[in-house]
């Protein structure tokens, strides 16, 4: 009964990815993306990782089918002169290779190993020193939080690098997000109505991230999606890049992160851990200030490189 | 049949399926939405290991888990470098292709004086 | 012989500086985007000596203890937690990156200063941020030794690499950018669908852990194979190469030295790092065999088709393919069942000696290639007559490169290539010689193709679209020395480059 | 009495699920992009509603019903919000799709 809940998953995920490759509109592509990546997350709900589905949802479909959408519709022009088709030999070959691939990893799947390690119970039994009732965060913020310091850095070089791409004379301009500024229109409506709603639900999925799913990406997402509404419908102005608070709002969840792990040094013995007593509190300042980094970040990353200088 | 074998099928052939539209797909934004397809077969074979490893009172081994997480926000800041590449190209060139005026000489190799 | 094995359950009494090696380019990166502008120039004067004398002294303790340093992050020890570890090889990659980081820094002022008394401009500001990220990326690489904070350090140093590419904002180098990020993605990729068969099968991701219980089973050689491909195509060796030429050579000159000198070898440390650490014994003769022959090919087609070249960058960036290939020697020399002591171990120094002095020859190239074209204006080679003239310190930076390039005594290219050759041939391993041979006499074509126009008598005088500072020439052959000077101390790096090995 | 609810609750899923089922049905083989729009509000409206309320016996105390509710009306405010949205599209530019 179950397993046939799964099967139904498994074959319309598999059909809706065999449509995107094949589909020849990149923008129906990416609307069925959108669908996969949503259909994508009740797989991981099954697989018992809550914090994954809602990153997933969050992410990896809601904010990357927005960047997705947004530059399938400005290249839509261009869609009949691209359609260089390939070459049907390399076509076959690529099939051939591709399904090698697939049946030897699909073999490495269907011979699970005889022992099956896991260090489930090791993050259980070292939770508690921590304070956090949920063991991902424990792995994000304890275990592993090297890792995820670094995974900042690299979404802040990500942002570093989409503005690079902006000509010289629109450095510290305003990000080209479109915007469809209609007075009273039914977009402003929802952005009145949605965003305080929006940063409740935010604020609270990262509160809720240390003993329940959820956390600082999943919260920051859901800011990022509030600010970007906002600013979609017209009633806050994209922000310049070189609006000063916006900088220190980019960095001052790292920065916090960097500087209380320093402080782990002289207070815990170690960079990155935690004095025994204060290790919840001092996580929750971390996942505070990453939450909205994160959501400034994230906003920023989807309204893409300068395209026009600001107003005087 | 499982249902984890079942998501660890699905994962290799999500692999498989994204890695041939990199392969044949000229556009370069429906290779950017054939590497998510890739990058999220991957994630699923994480979530199997993890939901293998289930153990002291957990439905799954949370390190993996956590490592998806951090592999899905790290996937998400390369698309939007593709992305914005992307689009920047398109602005500068008026096209949204990889190669250079002759789509047979990929290999660009000079000579342009 | 090699010391014994340290398990990182430990933190060792110097292993800060590594946890020091790493924050400090980070907050330089925090640092300059938040106060922008002119203080970015001033940050970077603070982080990179500062960084070059952390590397220094890490090389220093590495060297003085005779064993690995290692850092326990948060106190977690592996496999729930992370370690930091620095053997020999780390070491000795840490102090040839600072070298040469900090050599480009003090090149790149000239062109990336921010003007004074006027608004944050566009390319100082992502130069100096990019090149700490290189940095940061980099000292990760070496010090890793988790696979998956591995993954987080490779992606740092390809979202680093990619934006560096397309700096000048031109047609062409957009394009390399984002084919470079197609490859480079597809790498990653690759290497964390191993990463995940590997946890899957042992339930650790360190390296000196998985070292300890890894088996030969079928899931190790998929996971290896996969995350060997993909790391491959991160550090272009032939056939997956394709990438590389017009990303390198369409940075800015700074930026190229950076790519080819230090970015591709990450990526191969990598490699190393799984063939040789994480599964001693273990790498087996075929894919030994098949990983040499990639870069005898490698060699053989990029010596060709830098021949072959109009443009001087591009004919570096061709350079640059081929001396890659020769790095992959190192497997089948070294590694599998071909190799035997002590003759493995002189392919590993020889293997390790040519990362390190090609880093210094090329940075130094890309750097007299950018003197060039700022000069003349151009860079196309058949236009470069009387270049020797107007511009006799760089085109004697670009020789002496050349020479470490070619294998020509005395420079550390020669020691290199000689102790590779060396091994070759008491292995029984010939064929690799010859192509070794082969590829220094076509490593000597295109240099001297280069330094005969450049000498040769100019039909026309040279006209100089702009003066060059004697400064940045300099910097260019300190470097170019270095990697002469790396020919005359190769038997201390030897003991070094053993150091902390299973 | 817990028969009844199970009952109820089964009821109201099954005619919940109908409801998507047509909707679903309606989006594929609908002509226009409005006739779509109208199958779709009927999968938002009434599907997700009729699963909501079938589902409010087993809710976890007050809370978990309150949960469920704001669920559907949020849904409602999206859905509405972006019906009209792209039906104005579809007035302004003609239906592409």
């Amino acid at each position: 009964m179950t397993v046939a809940f799964e099967i139904g998953l498994v074959v319309l995920l598999l059909a809706i990815a065999a449509w995107i490759i094949a589909v020849r509109d990149t923008f129906a592509a990416v609307v069925a993306y959108v669908a996969y990546g949503l259909l994508l997350s009740l797989a991981w709900v099954r697989l018992y990782a809550v914090d994954v589905a809602l990153t997933e949802a969050a992410i990896g479909s809601g904010v990357t089918g927005m960047l997705l959408l947004g530059a399938a519709a400005r290249l839509r022009e261009t869609e009949a002169a691209a359609a260089v088709e390939t070459s049907m030999p390399l076509r076959l070959a690529a099939a051939a290779l591709c399904a090698l691939i697939s049946a030897g990893l699909a073999a490495v799947i269907l011979v699970p190993p005889d022992r099956v390690p896991t260090l489930a119970p090791m993050a259980m039994a070292n939770l508690a020193a921590s304070g956090l009732g949920n063991p991902v965060a424990g792995v994000l913020f304890v275990y592993r939080s090297l890792d995820t310091l670094l995974e900042k850095v690299v979404l802040l070089l990500a942002l570093v690098g989409v503005w690079s791409l902006a000509p010289d004379r629109l450095w510290g301009g305003v990000p080209g997000l479109r915007t469809y500024v209609q007075p009273n229109g039914i977009l402003t409506f929802l952005a009145q109505l949605l965003p305080p709603i929006g940063i409740v639900m935010g604020i609270y999925m990262f509160w809720n991230g240390a003993n329940n799913p959820g956390g600082a990406f999943q919260g920051g997402t859901v800011l990022a999606a509030m600010w970007l509404l906002v600013m979609i419908a017209g009633l806050e102005d994209v922000p310049p890049i070189s609006l000063g608070w916006m900088r220190v709002l980019l960095v001052i969840g790292p920065a916090i992160f960097l500087v209380i792990g320093l402080a782990g040094i002289v207070l815990a013995g170690a960079f990155l851990a935690y004095p025994a007593d204060y290790a919840k509190p001092l996580i929750i300042v971390v996942e505070a200030t990453l939450t909205l980094s994160i959501g400034v970040t994230l906003g920023l990353l989807a309204a893409g490189p300068p395209e026009r200088m600001q107003q005087r | 049949m499982n249902a984890l074998t079942l998501f660890g099928l699905c994962g290799a052939a999500l692999v498989g399926l994204g890695l041939f539209g990199l392969i044949v797909n000229p556009q370069p934004l429906r290779k950017i939405l054939a590497f998510n397809l890739l990058g999220n077969g991957v994630f699923l074979l994480f979530g199997v290991v993890a939901r293998r490893g289930a153990a002291a009172g957990l439905g799954g081994d949370p390190v993996p888990q956590a490592l998806v997480i951090t592999a899905i926000v790290v996937a998400f800041s390369a698309t939007a470098m593709a992305v914005a590449l992307l689009l920047r190209l398109f602005e500068e060139t008026g096209q949204a292709t990889l190669s250079s005026d002759d789509p047979q000489n990929a290999d660009a190799d000079g000579g342009r004086s | 012989m090699p010391s014994p094995t340290i398990f990182p359950d430990t933190t060792t009494t110097e292993g800060f500086l590594l946890v020091l090696a790493i924050i400090l380019p980070v907050t330089g990166i925090l640092l300059s985007l938040v106060l922008g502008g002119r203080y970015v120039e001033r940050i970077v004067l603070v982080v990179l000596p500062t960084g070059l004398g952390i590397a220094a002294a890490v090389f220093a303790a590495v060297w003085r203890g005779g064993h690995s340093l290692v850092y326990i992050v948060g106190g977690w020890k592996p496999p729930l937690g992370i370690a930091l570890r620095a053997d020999g090889i780390s070491a000795a990659m840490m102090a040839t990156t600072a070298v040469v980081i900090c050599a480009v820094g003090l090149f790149a002022r000239a062109e990336f200063g921010q003007p004074r008394g006027q608004p944050e401009a566009r390319a100082p500001l992502a130069f100096w941020i990019l090149l700490l990220s290189i940095w940061t990326g980099l000292n990760m690489v070496v010090l890793g030794d988790d696979l998956f904070n591995l993954y987080v350090a490779l992606e740092l140093l390809t979202f680093a690499a990619v934006p560096l590419v397309c700096l000048k904002g031109e047609q062409e180098t957009l394009r390399a950018a984002l084919r470079y990020l197609l490859f480079a993605l597809l790498g990653s990729v690759f290497y964390l669908f191993g990463t995940a068969l590997i946890y899957g099968a042992y339930g650790t991701l360190d390296i000196v852990l998985l070292s300890a219980q890894i088996r030969p089973e079928r899931v190790t050689s998929i996971a290896v194979a996969m995350m060997t491909v993909g790391l491959l195509a991160k550090t272009a060796l032939f056939p997956l190469h394709l990438w590389l030429p017009p990303a390198h050579a369409g940075a800015p000159a700074p930026g190229s030295a950076v790519l080819s000198a230090l970015v591709v070898k990450g990526s191969f440390i990598l490699i190393v790092r799984l063939w040789f650490d994480a599964m001693p014994g273990l790498s087996n003769f075929a894919g030994a065999q098949m990983l040499g022959t990639l870069g005898a090919a490698a060699i053989l087609f990029g010596s060709v088709l830098a021949l072959r070249q109009q443009r001087l960058k591009l004919l570096i960036a061709y350079s640059t393919i081929a001396q890659i290939g020769y790095l992959f020697f190192i497997f089948p020399l070294a590694a599998g069942s071909g190799a035997h002591e002590p003759w493995g171990s002189v392919a590993w120094t020889g293997g390790w000696l040519q990362l390190f002095s090609h880093a210094f020859a090329k940075a130094a190239m890309f750097m007299a290639a950018g003197l060039i074209a700022e000069a003349l204006g151009h860079d196309r080679i058949a236009d470069l007559g009387g270049a020797g003239r107007v511009l006799p310190i760089t085109m004697f930076t670009f020789g002496l490169a050349g020479l470490s390039l070619m294998g020509v005594p005395p420079s550390g290219g020669f020691v290199a290539k000689w102790l590779l050759l060396v091994a070759t041939v008491m292995e029984g391993q010939w064929w690799w010689a010859v192509v070794m041979l082969v590829g220094g006499l076509l490593a000597g074509g295109y240099v001297f193709m280069v330094l005969g126009k450049a000498l040769g008598g100019a039909s026309e005088p040279s006209k100089l679209c702009a003066s060059v500072s004697s400064s940045r020439e300099i910097v260019a052959l300190t470097l170019a020395l270095c990697a002469v000077l790396l020919g005359l101390v190769p038997l201390q790096p030897s003991e070094l480059l053993q150091i902390g090995r299973p | 009495m817990n028969l009844a609810l199970d009952i109820f609750t089964i009821l109201a899923v099954l005619a919940g699920a109908f409801f998507f089922l047509a909707g679903s049905v309606g989006l594929l083989r609908f002509p226009d992009a409005l006739t779509r729009l109208h199958a779709l509000t009927k999968v938002d409206n009434l599907g997700l509603g009729l699963i909501t309320l079938g589902l409010l016996p087993r809710a976890e105390g007050l809370l978990g019903g309150l949960k469920l509710v704001s669920v559907w009306l949020l849904v409602q405010l999206s859905g509405a919000i972006v019906t009209q949205l792209i039906a104005r599209v579809v007035r302004r530019d003609g239906s592409r799709a």
